[in-house]
């Protein structure tokens, strides 16, 4: 394997060309602290699966290629250039030379052949392997020289550069041994010492506490400038302290505390604005995100004399007008309001309006109306019984319940909403608040659910990322899972767009393809949409160069580049 | 000392009981477990219609001899026999049919009261467990036993700590009494009372005997209330039967040293001129 | 000693029926760690199921049980899944964050009800009887919950307590008058909060038991040769008291990892509460069953301790060995 | 008789607290699940006895309207709407027995008469507080009958038999306590069907905590009968000739009452309680269903905790009711 | 009413010890009515003397015996009288000034030796720490003052029953620990409430014996409460006798004894079963007793409060209520009787 011929690499290198980048220029010192929800579970990008995790390592890791947060377009990185072939199959990737990573050791095309193996082998089980696999395949790595690498996709992706963006870059000679010994999903863990735990990223780790918090400290070998030419990034350290609780993070945010906060709730979002007045920081609403949250009922096929209800049942749910009707009922207004108190936005498509470059923007809201729900139930042969209640064809009276996750309280009370909204329609809906592996269990193993509410989205942008839910033989296709054939004729135009969508790099071709995906979604909802959750941030006033975005990480995207415009009075 | 043998020829007694013996295991958590003997091989005779004194020092194991009596204990070893069937080997009906026919005065009337129970109430309950009569016939019979002791129909509602000391142990007496038992076993049943009290329990005592032929195990540290009310005493040490004689007998001319130490202890009143008061 | 042989293999026996017993739980609860990943869109079906077998999620109970039983051998405690490493040392950590708070706060509780419920006890002073009757009510009714968020609200609107964490960022920095300050500062609110929570309990206990002693005879000898009140009180009366709230004092030892549950969850305390919980929700069942013996130890080290305490403080216990 | 007297304290009081609670629908002015949505967290409603003149007149309200800033209320003077007794509102059944729309307060539209303000849905907060009561308190009945019920079968067994039978109940009494139950009920939910009510998941829960926290009050039981059983008056019951069964039930059982009933007046508001922590796992009482832990919960928003102070409400009821229970407690 | 006709109180002689006054006591029951359980109790003591009380059960021994000393319960109230003790009147004392007196110069042993210790303090501490709170010796003086004591009540082994618990030692060891406890600080005045009653016949002697002999050598003044006539004839130099809170006799124990006054106290002799009235079976002679019961203490007859029971009862005796007046050498009676 690639290991053999291992540690052929030449000499030192100085850094050659750095990245400069175009910001204003800051100046240094500082330190910025910042909450996360929950303790980062390790500190190893290859099995790093959670948020938090997430965010610490890519403040101390870089990736080759990576999408701009604010104009979700790709650019450089750790990669100076790159070329794309004619079918978009080949990549040639031309490195940095010179660049360290944050012992001193140089990084060369071995690391990032060594980095591949990681992610790539079956053995590993990463997360990350399932980019990188394309149409059961995986992609193709090869050294050319010490500094040019090419990538052969198996199949042509349209925007495959964009997969670079999740793959961070290893330190070959730290993580060798413990690959070797088949221990690298516990390498890198929360009990290894500082120094070991090496990458390319602005910072590295100082220090760890666990349960309390994690210090990062300017990484000395970083490999971008500003335009004066002062090696980034600007602050000596940044601090993630942990705070369970999504309250005490406002809290210690007006307390001083911390500096930088991001995924506020639109309460607490409204309760710092209230005192934003009064004290030094910015907030801002960067409008709606990537999250959709939608409605779905169980369109399953399910066996079993168990399930004979919920057979019964979907004979509604598969009614198109019966899941129009109850599109038409909601008040998504209303749930603005109440669940979001005005903070989010009501969707028309599954793709939100944060996501400007996809959106079919020719699709719109549809208003609440009882009326409409009405005669769309008539229509369908439903009526109302003499307690008002609605029957169907046969005189059952139409009940369902709704289970969504417990931990999520806007669910719950979007659920709330819509059980009372649904009742103008005579229907009876249970809300099932249920624990959340429970919810995934029933949802995604035993189809043992009427309908739920959930929500999608975060990472990429690009309509590829969607496939896993669009795809009828997708697993987040989760209002019907299991599919060899698409069951419905607009599941499988969709599958076919979709399909044909990833072979297009025409990216005007594209677009027109995911347009005609999001109307056949909205038009025969399988996912009855909601609402996008507003994207809520908030910095200390004398943070600058602050950029906040809709894309992971929205505020610390960039954070090589903030700096403290003047020394904090401490 | 007496022997065993010299009691076997006792062929009328009502109850009689050989070589008790009975030991206790104290534990504490942490050392190993504290054995006490406190009966070792005791034997005891009751005639009917005669009263048996159990005299000895404290810890002697004069109430545990009266528990083994009253079948509220199983001895580790020995026989008891009562009318001449073992009960220690009897079967459970018996047992109880037997239990019947003898009964306790508890040495520390606080603890042999239900202090939830009215005064009726508890006289009456041995009635209610055997269970012929009803509420009301039980509460007449309660009510007759208590007059029998000197208790007023008035106090028939009155929960024992309502009563005085000397009240709560003539109620425990009332109750013994109403199943009219044969054998009346009295554990220092008059000890807590004062002298005019006890006087008249003694006398009633007394009647009970002359007219059901009613038999005592009177346990008692007042040597001068045993001299009095006793036929037979026992004298117990340390769980062992030291001397055994008539009331005359151990009075006059006591033989063990034990006893002679307990005779001598005992202060009496020069009744010379009392008499004349 | 024999006895302590004795209690310790029960422990360990009740050790082993906690584990099989907590085992077998966590198999009737739906859906295991992996499972939150199959809402992930970036990680295949086939991804969850080679984790799970990796981390044999897919053997049969029994089997689990018996790799797990050799982790404990070897020291590990299990294997967490969220956080991959060994149950071990990511409990002991909030483990000892935890015994802090809780230690404190019991000690503190103890040092207050003991003095106070003492006092109260012996107060004939109706008003003393009667704030003292209700105030202990009144603490008793509100429920830890609300108190820790009395508490958190205290903390936001004064701006005087610092909410969560243990120490200053800036703590190693500090001189040492400053760190003690800083500790103090940290340490205030969850632990008067988690005081106040079990506060309460203690001086009813104390308050019951010394109203007992002090109602025996031997006090009113002791009166009667002239002894002090407070000599009274604290020298003669506790120690005979002391009996009863021995035992409760095992129980609140026993109950030091678990008492603080709410109070570490809203006051964002490092400590081994919210990780219990999380690993509830998360189904990363070693670190349950890691935290749950490590309670069971506690209890079981409670309970002797209060025996051993017991032995040390009742004469009449000691002496007969 | 001054016991009576101050046990009456707290008999009178809960006895007034359930009846409220039960017949929750005629004291509530609204249905606990009508959703005001243009009312969202408004503060109760202040009544007025003076007009804008200052002329007197009876009990009347104004309606509320969200003010400038979008964020609060303020009140539209124009219009006062009085309050009234007995009026038509949303009809019910009293008891499940008589079909009725008389509530006992309302007030004219287009005002709402919202004593404690409203929640996050702009429904009634008193009416949720009244029909929550009616769960929680049941719920909380429900649990402590069913730990005492079963602590009171075996701790009097282990107590009044002793040797082997005790050991293994007090051994497992040990093992009981040690034990993570949420795991069990995390379980036992995934087995209930999705389609009964949210009101009985929750009670079947309950009723699982409750047979689950058998085990302390087995402990103490158990304490008092092994005292109880050395009494010389059940050893003079004995005597009488009596057996086991009448001695426990007659003599040793009415020995632990008083353990009991402490217990009980303890247990009540401890499963009371156990529904916020149940909230939190996804067990508790679901929507639009109100109980006083789900209601409770909510506090542990921060916006709810700092902004909107009558949603401590709940809180406030919990403390009065659990003081009530401690006198009795204390009393009993 | 008025201090001259103080039963028991000796014109001439020097000044008492101990001088009780019109002592009256009232407790507060349950229901909250009061009960007057002691009145108009007044008595002398002398130095170096032995003053037994005997009486009824509940008549008001202890609690007279309870409120010299200021150790009533709680509910227990004094209402009327002076108790002076070399000069002070202790019902004055504030309760620090109280405790410097009790244990000191005056102490009290109760009728239980098995509750008056300490469960948790070895006896030898018990007895030193009386020591140490009068005295403030030094802790190794207060050891040996104590362990001085043990052996004085007759310890040979004193070191062994310093370190001892209570429970380890039997009923008559504890008493003879609390009795030197009580006099470990020399007191002047013991009293003693029946702390025999609940030992068996040879320990009671040989705490009796002590007692005496302790008397002798320290020239300890004693007030000893019991309800065993024979013990008390044995014991004490002068005698009371006590009947439904009142001080109903009193005189030499002589006097008392042999030639008693009051009716109550001649009923209650007649009831100690003597050797004379023994016999075999059946046919045993009855026992004498008093007839009916005490009268209730919450509602005491207008009268003499034995003229129910009495069998010389006078006409008048149920309507006027009886003065305590001299009778035999140096006694007193509460009875019309002697009324002329
Ligand atoms: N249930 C028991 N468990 C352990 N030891 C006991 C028990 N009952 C009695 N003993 C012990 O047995 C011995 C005899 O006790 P017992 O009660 O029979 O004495 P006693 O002669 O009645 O004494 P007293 O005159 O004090 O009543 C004592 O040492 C006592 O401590
Ligand atoms: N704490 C108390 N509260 C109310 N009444 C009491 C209290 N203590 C004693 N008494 C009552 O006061 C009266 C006198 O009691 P005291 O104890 O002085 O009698 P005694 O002469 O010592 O009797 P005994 O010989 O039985 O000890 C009795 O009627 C008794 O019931
Ligand atoms: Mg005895
Ligand atoms: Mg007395």
């Amino acid at each position: 394997s690639t290991l053999a011929q291992s540690d052929g690499a030449a000499g030192e290198v100085t850094l050659e060309d750095p990245l400069i980048t175009n910001h204003r220029v800051g100046r240094k010192g500082g330190r910025l602290v910042t909450a996360l929800r929950a303790e980062p579970s390790t500190f190893n990008p290859v099995v790093a699966l959670n948020i938090p995790s997430q965010t610490v390592i890519r403040r101390m890791t870089a990736n080759l290629i990576r999408i701009n947060r604010k104009t979700q377009e790709t650019e450089a990185a750790l990669a100076k250039t790159w070329d794309t072939s004619s079918d978009g199959r080949r990549f040639t990737i031309y490195l940095r030379r010179g660049v360290r990573f944050s012992d001193g050791h140089q990084f060369d095309a071995d690391d990032v052949v060594f980095s591949f193996e990681l992610y790539l082998n079956p053995e590993v089980a990463s997360p990350i392997r399932d980019l990188l696999v394309i149409g059961d395949k995986p992609v193709r790595v090869k050294k050319i020289d010490r500094f040019t690498i090419e990538f052969e996709l198996p199949e042509p992706l349209a925007a495959g550069e964009r997969l670079f963006d999740g793959i961070a870059m290893l330190p070959k000679h730290i993580l060798k041994d413990s690959y070797i010994r088949g221990e690298i999903g516990s390498a890198w863990s929360l009990d290894t010492a500082e120094k070991e735990i090496v990458g390319l990223g602005p910072f590295r780790m100082k220090e760890y506490l666990p349960g309390s918090r994690c210090v990062l400290e300017r990484n000395p070998h970083y490999w971008k400038y500003d335009q004066e030419g002062n090696r980034l990034p600007y602050l000596d350290e940044l601090v993630f302290v942990f705070v369970p609780d999504q309250s005490a993070h406002v809290i210690r945010f007006q307390a001083g505390d911390t500096d930088i906060i991001d995924r506020v709730s639109s309460e607490n979002f409204l309760i710092l604005k209230r005192q934003s007045r009064r004290s030094a920081y910015r907030l801002r609403d960067l409008g709606p995100g990537t999250i959709y949250s939608f409605l779905f009922f169980n369109l399953n096929v399910t066996s079993g004399k168990d399930r004979q209800s919920l057979r019964d049942k979907q004979s509604w749910f598969r009614d198109l007008s019966f899941r129009k009707a109850v599109s038409a009922a909601i008040d998504r207004q209303g749930v603005v309001k109440l669940a979001y108190r005005g903070l989010a936005s009501p969707l028309a498509s599954h793709v939100t309006p944060g996501v400007a470059r996809w959106v079919n923007s020719e699709l719109s809201v549809q208003p609440r109306s009882i009326a409409v729900a009405r005669d769309l139930l008539r229509q369908a042969g439903f009526r109302w019984n003499r307690a008002q209640k609605l029957v169907d064809k046969n005189g059952a009276v139409v009940e369902f319940s709704i289970i969504t996750s417990s931990s999520n309280s806007q669910r719950l009370q979007m659920a709330t909403i819509i059980q009372a909204d649904l009742k103008e329609l005579g229907m009876t809906v249970h809300v099932v608040p249920i624990e959340h592996r429970a919810l995934i269990e029933r949802i995604t193993r035993e189809y043992d659910f009427e309908a739920s509410i959930m929500a999608f989205g975060g990472g990429d942008t690009d309509p590829n990322a969607q496939q896993t839910m669009l795809l009828s033989s997708g697993y987040l296709h989760f209002w019907h899972l299991g599919q060899t054939q698409p069951s419905t004729v607009w599941e499988a135009e969709i599958d076919r767009l979709m399909k044909e969508q990833v072979r297009t790099i025409d990216p005007v071709r594209r677009k027109q393809l995911f347009d005609s995906v999001q109307e056949l979604m909205a038009e025969n909802l399988p996912l009855i949409l909601l609402v996008s959750p507003h994207i809520l941030v908030g910095a200390r006033g004398e943070i600058d160069n602050f950029n906040p975005a809709v894309l992971e990480h929205p505020t610390l995207w960039n954070v090589e580049e903030l700096f403290w415009s003047q020394q904090r009075s401490e | 000392m007496t022997t065993e043998a010299e009691l076997d020829d006792v062929s009328e007694s009502l109850l009689s009981a050989r070589g008790l013996r009975k030991r206790y295991t104290r534990r504490g958590g942490w050392s190993k477990p504290l054995a006490v003997q406190a009966l070792d091989g005791v034997a005891v005779e009751v005639v009917s219609g005669s009263t048996v004194a159990v005299v000895g020092e404290s810890g002697s194991g004069k109430s545990t001899l009266a528990r083994c009596l009253a079948l509220l204990e199983r001895p580790d070893s020995g026989s008891i026999r009562f009318r001449g069937d073992d009960l220690l080997a009897a079967n459970r009906r018996s047992v109880t049919a037997a239990r019947r026919r003898i009964q306790m005065i508890f040495q520390d009337p606080a603890s042999a009261l239900d202090p939830r129970w009215t005064a009726a109430e508890i006289v009456g309950e041995p009635l209610r467990i055997r269970g012929r009569e009803r509420a009301r016939e039980r509460r007449r019979q309660a009510l007759g036993a208590m007059e029998q002791v000197g208790l007023l129909a008035r106090w028939a509602d009155r929960r024992p700590r309502e009563l005085s000391g000397g009240q709560r142990q003539r109620l425990a007496i009332a109750r013994a009494l109403i199943l009219e038992p044969e054998i009346l076993i009295l554990d220092e049943a008059l000890s807590a009372l004062d002298l005019s009290v006890q006087a008249r329990i003694v006398n009633l005592l007394l009647d009970l005997q002359a007219s059901r032929d009613l038999a005592y195990v009177f346990i008692s540290h007042e040597l001068s209330m045993v001299r009095y009310l006793a036929d037979e005493v026992v004298v117990l040490q340390t769980g062992k039967v030291v001397e055994r004689d008539t009331v005359a007998g151990v009075f006059n001319e006591p033989r063990h040293p034990h006893t002679r130490e307990l005779l001598a202890a005992t202060p009496v009143l020069e009744r010379a001129a009392a008499g004349g008061g | 000693m024999r006895w302590i042989a004795r209690r310790l293999l029960h422990g360990l026996l009740l050790l082993l029926g906690v584990s099989v017993l907590t085992f077998a739980f966590t198999e009737i609860a739906p859906g295991d760690y992996f499972d939150e990943m199959r809402l992930d869109p970036r990680i295949s079906a086939e991804t969850v199921e080679a984790l799970r077998s990796r981390y044999g999620l897919d053997r049969p109970l029994h089997e689990r049980y018996l790799r797990w039983l050799g982790s404990v051998l070897r020291g590990e405690f299990g294997h967490s899944f969220a956080y991959h490493t060994s149950v071990g040392s990511l409990l002991w950590v909030r483990a000892r964050n935890t015994l802090l708070l809780t230690g404190l706060a019991t000690g503190l509780a103890w040092l207050i009800a003991v003095p106070l419920g003492a006092w109260a006890a012996a107060s004939k002073r109706r008003w003393v009887r009667a704030l003292f009757g209700g105030g202990t009510s009144l603490l008793l009714a509100i429920p830890d919950i609300l108190l820790a968020l009395l508490f958190l609200l205290l903390a936001v609107r004064t701006g005087w307590f610092p909410v969560g964490g243990m120490a200053s960022l800036d703590y190693p920095s500090f001189d040492a008058w400053g760190k003690v300050k800083d500790l103090v500062h940290h340490f205030a609110l969850p632990v008067t909060a988690m005081t106040l929570a079990t506060l309460p309990v203690l001086v009813r206990h104390v308050h019951a038991s010394m109203s007992e002693v002090l109602r025996s005879p031997f006090l009113l000898s002791a009166r009667g040769f002239g002894i002090p009140p407070r000599r009274l009180l604290f020298r003669y009366a506790l120690p005979v008291a002391a009996n009863p709230l021995i035992s409760l004092f095992g129980h609140s030892v026993g109950s030091l990892l678990s008492a603080s549950l709410l109070i570490e969850v809203v006051l964002s305390w490092p400590g081994i509460g919210p990780l219990l919980l999380e690993s509830i929700l998360a189904r990363d069942v070693h670190v349950v069953i890691g935290a749950v013996l490590m309670s069971t130890v506690l209890l079981i080290v409670g309970n002797l301790l209060a025996d051993v305490l017991l032995y040390a403080a009742d004469p009449r216990i000691r002496v007969e060995s | 008789m001054r016991r009576r007297r101050k046990i009456l304290w707290a008999v009178v009081p809960l006895a007034a607290l359930h009846g409220l609670v039960l017949l929750a629908e005629f004291f509530a002015p609204y249905h606990y699940a009508t959703q005001n949505r243009m009312l969202p967290y408004a503060p109760p409603t202040p009544v007025h006895f003076f007009d804008q003149e200052g002329r007197f007149h009876r009990p009347f309200v104004y309606e509320l309207v969200p003010d400038e800033t979008g964020m609060g209320y303020r009140e539209d003077l124009t219009r006062p709407c009085s309050i009234r007794f007995f009026v038509k509102g949303e009809p019910y059944r009293l008891l499940g027995l008589f079909s009725t729309d008389r509530h006992l307060l309302g007030v004219d539209e287009p005002a709402r008469l919202l004593l404690l303000g409203t929640d996050g849905f702009g429904r009634d907060q008193l009416s949720r507080l009244l029909h929550g009561g009616r769960i929680s308190l049941f719920a909380g009945f429900l649990a402590a009958a069913l730990s005492l019920g079963i602590g009171l079968a075996l701790g009097s067994l282990a107590g009044f038999y002793g040797r082997w039978i005790d050991a293994v109940i007090m051994r497992g009494a040990e093992l009981f306590m040690a034990l993570p139950w949420l795991y069990l009920l995390l379980g036992a939910r995934a087995f209930l069907p999705l389609s009964i009510s949210p009101v009985q998941t929750f009670l079947l829960l309950v009723s699982l905590i409750g047979t689950i926290g058998w085990a302390r009050p087995a402990r103490l039981i158990r304490g008092v009968v092994l005292s109880a059983r050395e009494r010389d008056y059940v050893l003079a019951a004995k005597g009488f000739g009596a057996g086991d069964s009448y001695l426990l039930g007659r003599h040793v059982l009415p020995q632990t009452l008083g353990v009991v009933y402490t217990q009980a007046a303890l247990l009540i508001p401890l499963y009371i309680l156990a529904e916020v922590t149940l909230s939190f796992l996804g067990l508790g009482v679901a929507e639009p269903e109100p109980s006083w832990g789900n209601m409770l919960g909510e506090l542990q928003k921060y916006h709810v905790l700092t902004s909107y102070w009558w949603m401590f409400s709940p809180g406030l009821v919990l403390v009065v009711v659990f003081i009530v229970y401690h006198h009795l407690a204390r009393k009993l | 009413m008025s201090s001259h006709a103080a039963c028991g109180a000796r014109e001439g002689e020097p000044e008492a010890l101990l001088q009780v006054r019109d002592l009256a006591v009232h407790y507060v029951g349950a229901g909250g009515e009061e009960a007057a359980v002691l009145e108009e109790a007044s008595f002398d003591l002398a130095v170096g003397e032995t003053l037994g009380v005997l009486g009824e059960s509940g008549g008001g021994k202890s609690t007279l015996a309870l409120a010299v000393l200021g150790l009533l319960p709680p509910n227990g109230r004094v209402t009327a009288g002076r108790v002076s003790f070399h000069g002070r009147d202790l019902l004055r004392l504030s309760r620090r000034d109280l405790d410097q007196v009790r244990g000191d110069e005056a102490s009290m042993i109760f009728q239980e030796p098995g509750v008056s210790l300490n469960p948790c303090m070895r006896a030898g501490d018990q007895v030193a720490d009386v020591a140490r709170v009068h005295r403030r010796w030094p802790a190794k003086r207060c050891r040996e003052e104590a362990r001085a004591m043990l052996e004085l009540v007759g310890f040979d082994d004193s070191d062994g029953v310093f370190g001892a618990y209570p429970h380890q030692l039997s009923g008559g060891q504890k008493q003879r620990v609390v009795i030197a406890q009580a006099l470990v600080c020399r007191p002047a005045l013991l009293i003693a409430d029946e702390p025999t009653a609940s030992l068996d016949a040879t320990t009671q002697a040989e705490i009796v014996a002590l007692l005496r002999d302790l008397r002798q050598r320290l020239g300890l003044a004693m007030l000893f409460v019991s309800h065993d006539v024979a013990l008390l004839h044995s014991l004490v130099d002068r005698m009371i006798v006590m009947y439904a809170g009142q001080i109903v006799e009193s005189g030499s124990r002589d006097q008392v004894v042999l030639k008693p006054s009051h009716p109550y106290t001649r009923e209650l002799l007649r009831c100690v079963p003597g050797g004379a009235e023994k016999g075999v079976g059946p046919g045993r002679p009855r026992l004498p007793t008093i007839l009916g019961s005490p009268p209730d203490p919450a509602r005491w007859p207008p009268g003499c409060r034995f003229e129910p029971r009495c069998p010389d009862r006078l006409e008048s005796c149920g309507a006027r209520r009886p003065e305590p007046r001299p009778a035999g050498d140096a006694g007193t009676v509460r009875c019309l009787l002697y009324d002329d």
